[in-house]
């Protein structure tokens, strides 16, 4: 029989290799199921691994989708590490966009380029109005903020799907559901010529060291993670947790937001009813992934857009069903959080008790 | 009249998926375990049961098949969370995530298979009664089952000693664990008995309810049975009361359209998630009352000392 | 010869950290009341639950009448006979009284069964109690006597009973003993666990002693002296506090009329508590745990905000509707008796943790200067003797009394006007105790204002200048430490500080 | 948990899931004397089981393999949301050597348009859209047309004069098949009555369910559905009403309620459009609509119980809408709130279908989102 045994201080050598670990189980669990379905685990594992990141412009489309995840996946970890449990960040993401799109169709050709500005102010505030109601339902009326959130996600969408199926549709678009495109001065400037990647992703690395900073080097980011860690330390040592509730849904509902609003005035330039994409669902998996630490999570962005771009090569390269790609993120986070156990405890061959 | 009687049917009939999930997510909640797992666990359970009726041509297999899958899933996710000492909440979500793909993936073959062709259900008798009739007595089985599990429940919750000793692992793990029970043990007990549940209310929904498979299908039901304990204080009358409540509101919804109530169709949809809001702040408002029913250790990890 | 009741031969028990116990061996006779003694730590419990089969042992025999046995849990050793009360409650707030003594029977009796025997058995021992009452309304006492009418309807051959009388009054403990020595005197063997010497020498008639898991001496209690049994325990007598006469200055901490309803269904109502501390003495606070000295002490370090703001004035000052933050500017610091969780965070490093109540490191901003933050962490670690494995080591690496040492330190360090404690030797070996002491006394000798609250009354006799008696959320009268005795504080804990003293005498006894 | 998981609409023709034709299956080991193989590439919105929308232009896809055999290659990538991801995979496609890609979902429009602009030498054929291009053009299905036979059939099987429709969303496609299927209805029994649920999403079997027993409560006998699933029509079976098959030969879903189905079949025009790539006469900047005239819908497996005088009529309006002598939308036409929208003797033109957002009379309710009057 084995056994698990605490350790006094968590492991800094698994921290770093279970997630490997993780990988690698997944890998192989990939592997037999390629096996099983019949196809070459080699040309599977080169579609998931090497063709998203072969040539530039494909790197370039892996961090496009990567953006919002590691945008929103920060602000949930600021969630997650003062144990807020926020799991509605695709609603703020749906709000920032609605509220970025709005701003987006005041514009007109003569617009200046600052509106841009405007238009992310608009998602960030969006984001954070939505959070802000989980915020208060859960501080005036302790209502269990993972429900709350989750519920209104769905009113977001259906927010959505009124506006564009009504008041805002385009009066020109033959009555299809979605707004006029947006005037290409509300367009989020693009890195570079010849891919798609935008300034998002700069103020999504920008997210990275900010947080990096408000975690490990200020007294605030400090404060605010005592609440997850030891509710009742946080209240002997006076951090307020009600601010910190505050704090956390509104900077996770705010980076929500912005991702949404670099999202429609972005790739997409209009709003449609397709606007919720799930981001923010995978980008609970990948905060969890990235261990809520800013750098870990710009890996598992990257590895969370490989598989999902992964899915889609592998149906028009191996015609593989895309479903795989959720049984794979799927597979990552299960086998992830099974191998953080060895983060906290040793696994030991015990001897049964000898009754001598 | 008739068209009250009928909206009554069809509330009984929609909140019935929801009372057998939540129910099964009672039982892990009073042990002390949540499982945000449930969307997944209907989804895989509900490809399960379809596919064993589609195979079999049995609806009780369908039903046996889906309980399984159900509690499988659970049996991973116990083993996670209670042997491996995984965060409940992460876990949970990984199960969520994991029963969508999985479900979606596997069931490729399924989608608009057809089912054989079932008798339509009526209590001799009562079933021909006037109004009352098509309201109560024409149901599937399982309508009567779910009423029934919950009045099980609650003898089995609040009378016998198992079901004692079930809060107890709920209330104080620690404690129960000094007396000499087998906490983790009981726990996955209670943990796989919530996911068979859950799966039998999967496999209601593809096999009797809407007799199709189509992925995503659960279609957050999962989530608000999740909520419809918290919303219920923990009791299983409550929780039955509840999920016709929110049934009720989902009919109610077409009900208003098809009455040409002037409102945007968006906002009817909105209905039934913003009432479930609504309710559950209102009953957590009082934490006194919360603490008083909510099983004390709800989502907490419990390390035994050997 | 009928063979002795329990027999344990070279028990073994390793724990990663520690080896609990080592080589133990230990018989109790038919009848026979047995003290297992020890300082804190010493694996006393450890080895009790080897006994009733909650922890398996690694090595040892046990022999039960003379057999062989391996008890594979507590289900198989109540069927045995061998029945416990713990020294944390095994009870379930949110059941009823019944339920929970049901929940530790074997037998299959019915609910109604239970309650009628409940009855039964109090009646016979004079412990009444309400079978269909919730526990959490109950007084720690209340549910003590719970925990003993579990234990008895189970008819045990043997109680183990593991610091029974931690949460009872002087008199309750009288009351205690006179239903164990019953149980004796009808052939149930008792072990009883407690450090309480005095206790000891009072009702048992055998003593195993043991020191870091080993057996360090066997005895007969009757005839030790507490003196010879602290040699035996930690290998010499605790060392004598300098307790020099208090010079106070002004009223540091005031506490005016405090009324506070209970914030959760399970705590105390706080009802008209007074009270004043001044500059250079140390008041302490006695009573049984679960009296209201909780909800005083959140009100006092911040924690709790709902007092009218002029209720509690620190330095001068209005303070009930300042947080701890606040309240910590105005020179009030606290030591809580949770170390892990609430004084500490148990996953953070310590020099991460001396943030939670000191800001020397922050700079402007906010941000913090690791270096600043080491630095001074190492400083508390050396001037209080912290044995840790240096400014990063993790709070839970720490054993207990040496981060007790770490936070008292933390909040002595910082120069408080006015010093809190909750249980300051709680848990701690008696060297660390007296160094806790000694530095507390030295705070005091330099003008603090020291406000102690303790369960233990010998630890409060020690080291106050004056003694309040908290009682059912009511607090006593001060009274001067040469005027306390542990009779008249027994009766003050029953709340019973107004009435004549043979009356009280009475009374005490009863709750 | 998002609302919509995303069908394009409609759905698919002929054989059930299983026996869909494996065509260029067997392709035998191919010695690829074909120098250069024309690579086809088909976006999907849902996935290609879904028995609906996506199933019917992967029977299209199967059937340009079996027209073609080795002179073409094709390959699909499904669930494509239209989102930011459908530019990716289409741009994908381009740079993969693809020559003639299909977008089949409404919402790939603008993302179409970004990679023909940069990609002169592909052409690209976008199902349900507006905007075209050089190498650019549309195609869609006159599902009304269906919608309309059904609709003379539901007049006269209906017994309580009101006929309910599930909707999915409210766009003029939709609410057009509302108002052909009440018209045709109407034009049997000019007192029928509409009702119209709508479930917001175009594949959900349990709201679908729901909303149609809920259209039954309230006195609805005979249903059509304008969702991806045949959830309604065994609904109908399960409460002893009647209801029609939608997109695909739905008959197996519902023995004894199904009155017949409208199917759509996209084989026609995907065989044309790739026999044109393949000549060289494919020409952008078009935009096609096809319907019964081009064998692209139908009526199909009318219910035995049905009155011979009506599957007559039924004969008659296919005949009418292949030569061009009949017009559905042909005035006068009011609205339901009693404003003239066709003049007499005016007939539509497919702008004007193009823009319906209204209900015509015997429709109860209020188009949502519809304009405010
Ligand atoms: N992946 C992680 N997950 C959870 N907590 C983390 C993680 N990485 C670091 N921490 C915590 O954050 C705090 C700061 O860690 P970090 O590694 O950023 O700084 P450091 O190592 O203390 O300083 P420096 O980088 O200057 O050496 C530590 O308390 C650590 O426990
Ligand atoms: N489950 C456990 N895991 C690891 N160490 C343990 C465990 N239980 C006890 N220990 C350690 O074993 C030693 C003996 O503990 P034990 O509880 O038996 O002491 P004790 O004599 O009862 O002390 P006290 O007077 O404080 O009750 C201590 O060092 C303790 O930290
Ligand atoms: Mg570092
Ligand atoms: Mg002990």
């Amino acid at each position: 029989m084995f056994r698990l045994e605490p350790r006094p201080q968590a492991s800094a050598f698994w921290s770093l290799a279970s997630p490997l670990l993780a990988l690698a189980v997944t890998v192989v669990i990939g592997t037999l199921l390629f096996l099983a379905l019949g196809k070459d685990p080699v040309r599977g594992l080169q579609v998931f691994f090497w063709e998203p990141v072969k040539t530039p412009y494909a790197l370039g489309e892996l961090m496009v989708k990567a953006t919002p995840l590691l945008l929103i996946a920060l602000g949930l970890a600021v969630c997650f590490r003062s144990n807020v449990w926020n799991i509605g960040a695709e609603g703020q993401f749906v709000i920032g966009a609605i509220f970025a799109g709005g701003v987006a169709l005041l514009a007109g050709k003569d617009s200046s380029r600052w509106i841009v500005l405007a238009i992310l102010l608009a998602g960030l505030a969006g984001g954070m109005l939505w959070a802000g109601v989980t915020a208060l339902l859960r501080d005036r009326f302790n209502a269990n903020e993972i429900l709350v959130s989750l519920m209104l996600v769905y009113v977001a969408e259906q927010l959505l799907f009124y506006l564009v199926f009504g008041p805002w549709k385009d009066p020109g678009g033959f009555n299809f559901p979605q707004t006029r495109t947006f005037e290409s001065v509300t367009q989020v400037p693009r890195l570079m010529q010849g891919s798609r990647v935008s300034i998002g992703l700069l103020v999504a690395l920008a997210g990275v060291a900010v947080l990096w900073v408000y975690l490990f080097r200020t007294r605030a980011g400090f404060a605010q993670q005592v609440g997850g860690l030891a509710p009742a330390a946080a209240r002997y040592a006076g951090f307020s947790s009600r601010r910190a509730l505050w704090t956390a849904l509104l900077v996770s509902g705010g980076a929500a937001g912005v991702a949404g609003a670099l999202e429609v005035a972005g790739p997409i330039g209009q709003l449609t009813p397709y606007v919720p994409a799930g981001y923010g669902f995978a980008a609970i998996i990948v905060a969890f992934v990235g261990r809520l630490h800013p750098v870990g999570m710009v890996f598992s962005a990257i590895l969370m857009s490989m598989f999902y771009i992964g899915g889609e090569l592998a149906q028009s390269r191996l015609g593989l069903p895309k479903s795989l790609t959720g049984v794979f993120q799927g597979l990552l986070l299960f086998t992830l959080l099974a191998c953080d156990t060895l983060l906290a405890y040793r696994v030991r061959w015990a001897a049964l008790p000898r009754a001598a | 009249m008739e068209s009250y009687a009928l909206l009554l049917a069809a509330t009984l009939n929609a909140g019935t998926v929801l009372a057998i999930a939540a129910l099964g997510l009672l039982v892990n909640e009073k042990a002390g375990i949540v499982n945000l797992g449930a969307e997944g666990m209907m989804l895989c359970a509900a490809l399960a049961g379809f596919a064993t009726v589609v195979h079999t041509g049995s609806d009780a297999l369908g039903f046996v098949a889906g309980a399984a899958a159900g509690a499988l899933l659970a049996a991973v996710f116990g083993l996670l969370v209670i042997w491996l000492n995984t965060n409940q909440y992460a876990t949970g979500l990984a199960l969520s995530l994991f029963g969508a793909g999985f479900s979606a993936f596997a069931g490729t073959g399924y989608v608009q298979a057809k089912l054989p062709e079932r008798a339509q259900f009526s209590i001799p008798v009562l079933g021909d009664l006037p109004l009352v009739g098509p309201a109560l007595f024409r149901q599937h089985p399982m309508v009567y089952a779910a009423i029934a599990l919950a009045l099980g429940l609650v003898w089995f919750l609040y009378r016998s000693r198992a079901g004692l000793v079930l809060r107890s692992v709920g209330e104080s793990p620690e404690s129960a664990h000094a007396l000499g029970y087998p906490v983790r043990r009981i726990r996955l007990l209670a943990v796989v008995a919530g996911g068979a549940l859950c799966g039998l209310a999967g496999a209601y929904l593809a096999v009797i309810y809407t007799p199709l498979w189509v992925e995503g299908m659960v279609a957050g039901r999962g989530w608000i049975a999740l909520a419809l304990t918290t919303f219920a204080t923990w009791r299983p009358a409550r929780v039955l009361l509840g999920a016709y409540l929110f049934g009720g509101v989902t009919m109610l919804q077409f009900h208003l359209q098809g009455a040409g109530v002037e409102v945007a169709s968006q906002f009817l949809t909105m209905l039934p998630y913003v009432a479930t809001i609504v309710v559950l702040a209102l009953i957590s408002r009082n934490p006194a009352w919360i603490r008083v029913n909510m099983p004390a250790s709800l989502g907490k990890p419990f390390h035994p000392g050997s | 010869m009928t063979p002795p009741r329990l027999q344990l031969a070279r028990i073994t028990k390793r724990y990663p950290a520690v080896v609990a116990n080592d080589d133990v061996s230990l018989t109790v006779l038919p009848g026979q009341t047995h003290a297992v003694l020890g300082e804190n730590g010493a694996g006393k419990s450890t080895l009790m639950k080897i006994i009733y089969g909650s922890v398996k042992p690694d090595a040892g025999q046990l022999l039960w009448n003379g057999r062989p046995v391996t008890v594979q849990g507590p289900q198989e050793a109540r069927a045995l006979g061998i029945s416990m009360v713990f020294q944390h409650f095994s009870l379930f707030d949110t059941l009823t009284v019944a339920e929970n003594v049901w929940l530790g029977l074997n037998k299959r009796l019915s609910l109604a069964e239970v309650t009628q025997r409940i009855q039964a058995k109090a009646a016979e021992y004079g412990l009444d109690v309400d079978p269909g009452r919730p526990v959490h309304t109950l007084s720690v006492g209340q549910m003590q006597r719970v925990e003993i009418i579990r234990a008895l309807l189970t008819d045990p051959q043997l109680l183990i009973l593991d610091e029974p009388t931690s949460v009872l009054t002087p008199q309750a403990v009288d009351k205690l003993f006179v239903v164990l020595r019953r149980l004796a005197a009808q052939g149930c063997s008792i072990l009883y666990i407690s450090h309480k010497l005095h206790e000891i020498r009072a009702l048992c008639d055998a003593c195993t002693v043991l020191r870091a898991g080993k057996v360090t001496g066997e005895c007969d209690p009757r005839r030790e002296s507490n003196a010879s049994l602290s040699r035996m325990m930690i290998g010499a007598e605790p060392p004598r506090l300098q307790h020099r006469q208090a010079r106070t200055g002004e009223a540091v901490l005031r506490v005016r009329q405090l009324s506070l309803p209970r914030d959760t269904p399970f705590g105390t109502d706080l009802e008209a508590v007074s009270l004043e501390v001044r500059a250079g003495e140390v008041v302490g606070i006695a009573g049984v745990s679960g009296n209201g000295q909780r909800e005083l002490l959140y009100a006092l370090s911040g924690e709790d905000t709902r007092a009218q703001p002029a209720m509690v004035q620190v330095a001068g000052r209005d303070a009930a509707r300042l947080g701890p933050a606040q309240r910590r500017a105005l020179g009030l610091h606290f030591v809580p008796e949770e170390r892990l969780g609430r004084g500490a965070v148990p996953t953070l490093g310590l020099a991460h943790n001396l943030l939670l109540t000191r800001t020397e490191a922050v700079a402007g901003g906010g941000w913090i200067r690791m270096g600043a933050l080491r630095q001074q962490a190492r400083q508390v670690i050396e001037r209080f003797n912290v044995r840790a494995g240096g400014p990063d080591a993790a709070a839970r690496s720490l054993s207990g009394g040496n981060l007790q040492k770490f936070i008292v330190g933390r909040e002595i360090a910082a120069d408080p006007r006015l010093l809190i404690v909750s249980q300051p030797t709680w848990g701690v070996d008696v060297g660390a105790a007296a160094q806790i002491c000694a530095e507390i006394l030295r705070l005091r000798d330099a003008g603090c204002a020291v406000l102690v609250v303790s369960e233990e009354l010998e630890e409060l006799f020690e080291i106050s200048d004056r003694l309040h008696v908290i009682a059912k959320g009511r607090l006593s009268p001060s009274i001067a430490r040469a005027d306390a005795s542990v009779e008249r504080m027994g009766e003050w804990m029953s709340g019973l500080w107004d009435r004549p003293h043979q009356e009280a005498a009475q009374e005490a006894a009863r709750v | 948990a998002t609302a919509l998981v995303g069908c394009g609409r409609s759905e698919p023709p002929a054989p059930a899931p299983g026996q869909a034709p494996t065509a260029a299956a067997p392709a035998a080991p191919a010695p690829a004397p074909a120098p250069q193989k024309l690579k086809i590439a088909f976006a999907y919105v849902g996935p290609v089981g879904d028995g609906g929308w996506t199933f019917a232009h992967d029977n299209g896809r199967k059937a340009v393999e079996k027209e073609f055999g080795d002179k073409v290659e094709t390959s699909f990538v499904e669930n494509v949301p239209e989102s930011a991801d459908a530019e990716r995979v289409i741009r994908d496609m381009a740079a993969n050597g693809n020559k003639l890609i299909f977008g089949t979902t409404f919402g790939y429009m603008e993302p179409m348009l970004k990679v023909a602009g940069d990609h002169k030498d592909v052409r690209f054929e976008h199902a349900t859209g507006y905007k075209t291009a050089d190498n650019l053009r549309t195609y869609d299905s006159r599902t009304y047309e269906g919608a309309y036979m059904a609709g003379v059939i539901a007049g006269k099987m209906s017994k309580t004069g009101t006929l309910g429709v599930v909707g999915s969303i409210p766009i003029p496609e939709v609410v057009r098949n509302i108002n052909s299927f009440t018209l045709g209805a109407q034009s049997v029994n000019p007192k029928i009555k509409t009702r119209v649920v709508w479930v917001g999403k175009w594949f959900d079997p349990p709201k679908e369910t729901e909303a149609a027993t809920s259209l039954i409560n309230g006195g609805a006998d005979v249903l059509m559905q304008n969702t991806d699933s045949s959830a309604v029509l065994q609904t109908a079976e399960k409460m002893g009403k009647r209801a029609f098959g939608w997109d695909s030969d739905m008959t197996a879903y519902g023995p004894k309620a199904h009155l017949g189905s409208a199917v759509i079949n996209w084989a026609p025009y995907y065989t044309k459009a790739v026999r044109e790539a393949l000549d060289g006469s494919w020409k952008g900047g078009q935009q096609a609509w096809w319907g019964v005239k081009e064998g692209a819908i139908d009526m199909v497996s009318v219910a035995a119980d049905v009155p011979e005088d009506t599957k007559k009529r039924i004969d008659e309006v296919r005949a009418g809408l292949k030569d061009g002598s009949f017009a559905i939308w042909k005035g006068p036409i009011r609205d339901n709130t009693g404003k003239e929208v066709l003049a007499k003797d005016q007939v539509a033109d497919d702008k004007f279908l193009g823009g319906v957002n209204f209900y015509v009379a015997g429709v109860e309710g209020k188009v949502p989102g519809g304009e405010k009057k």
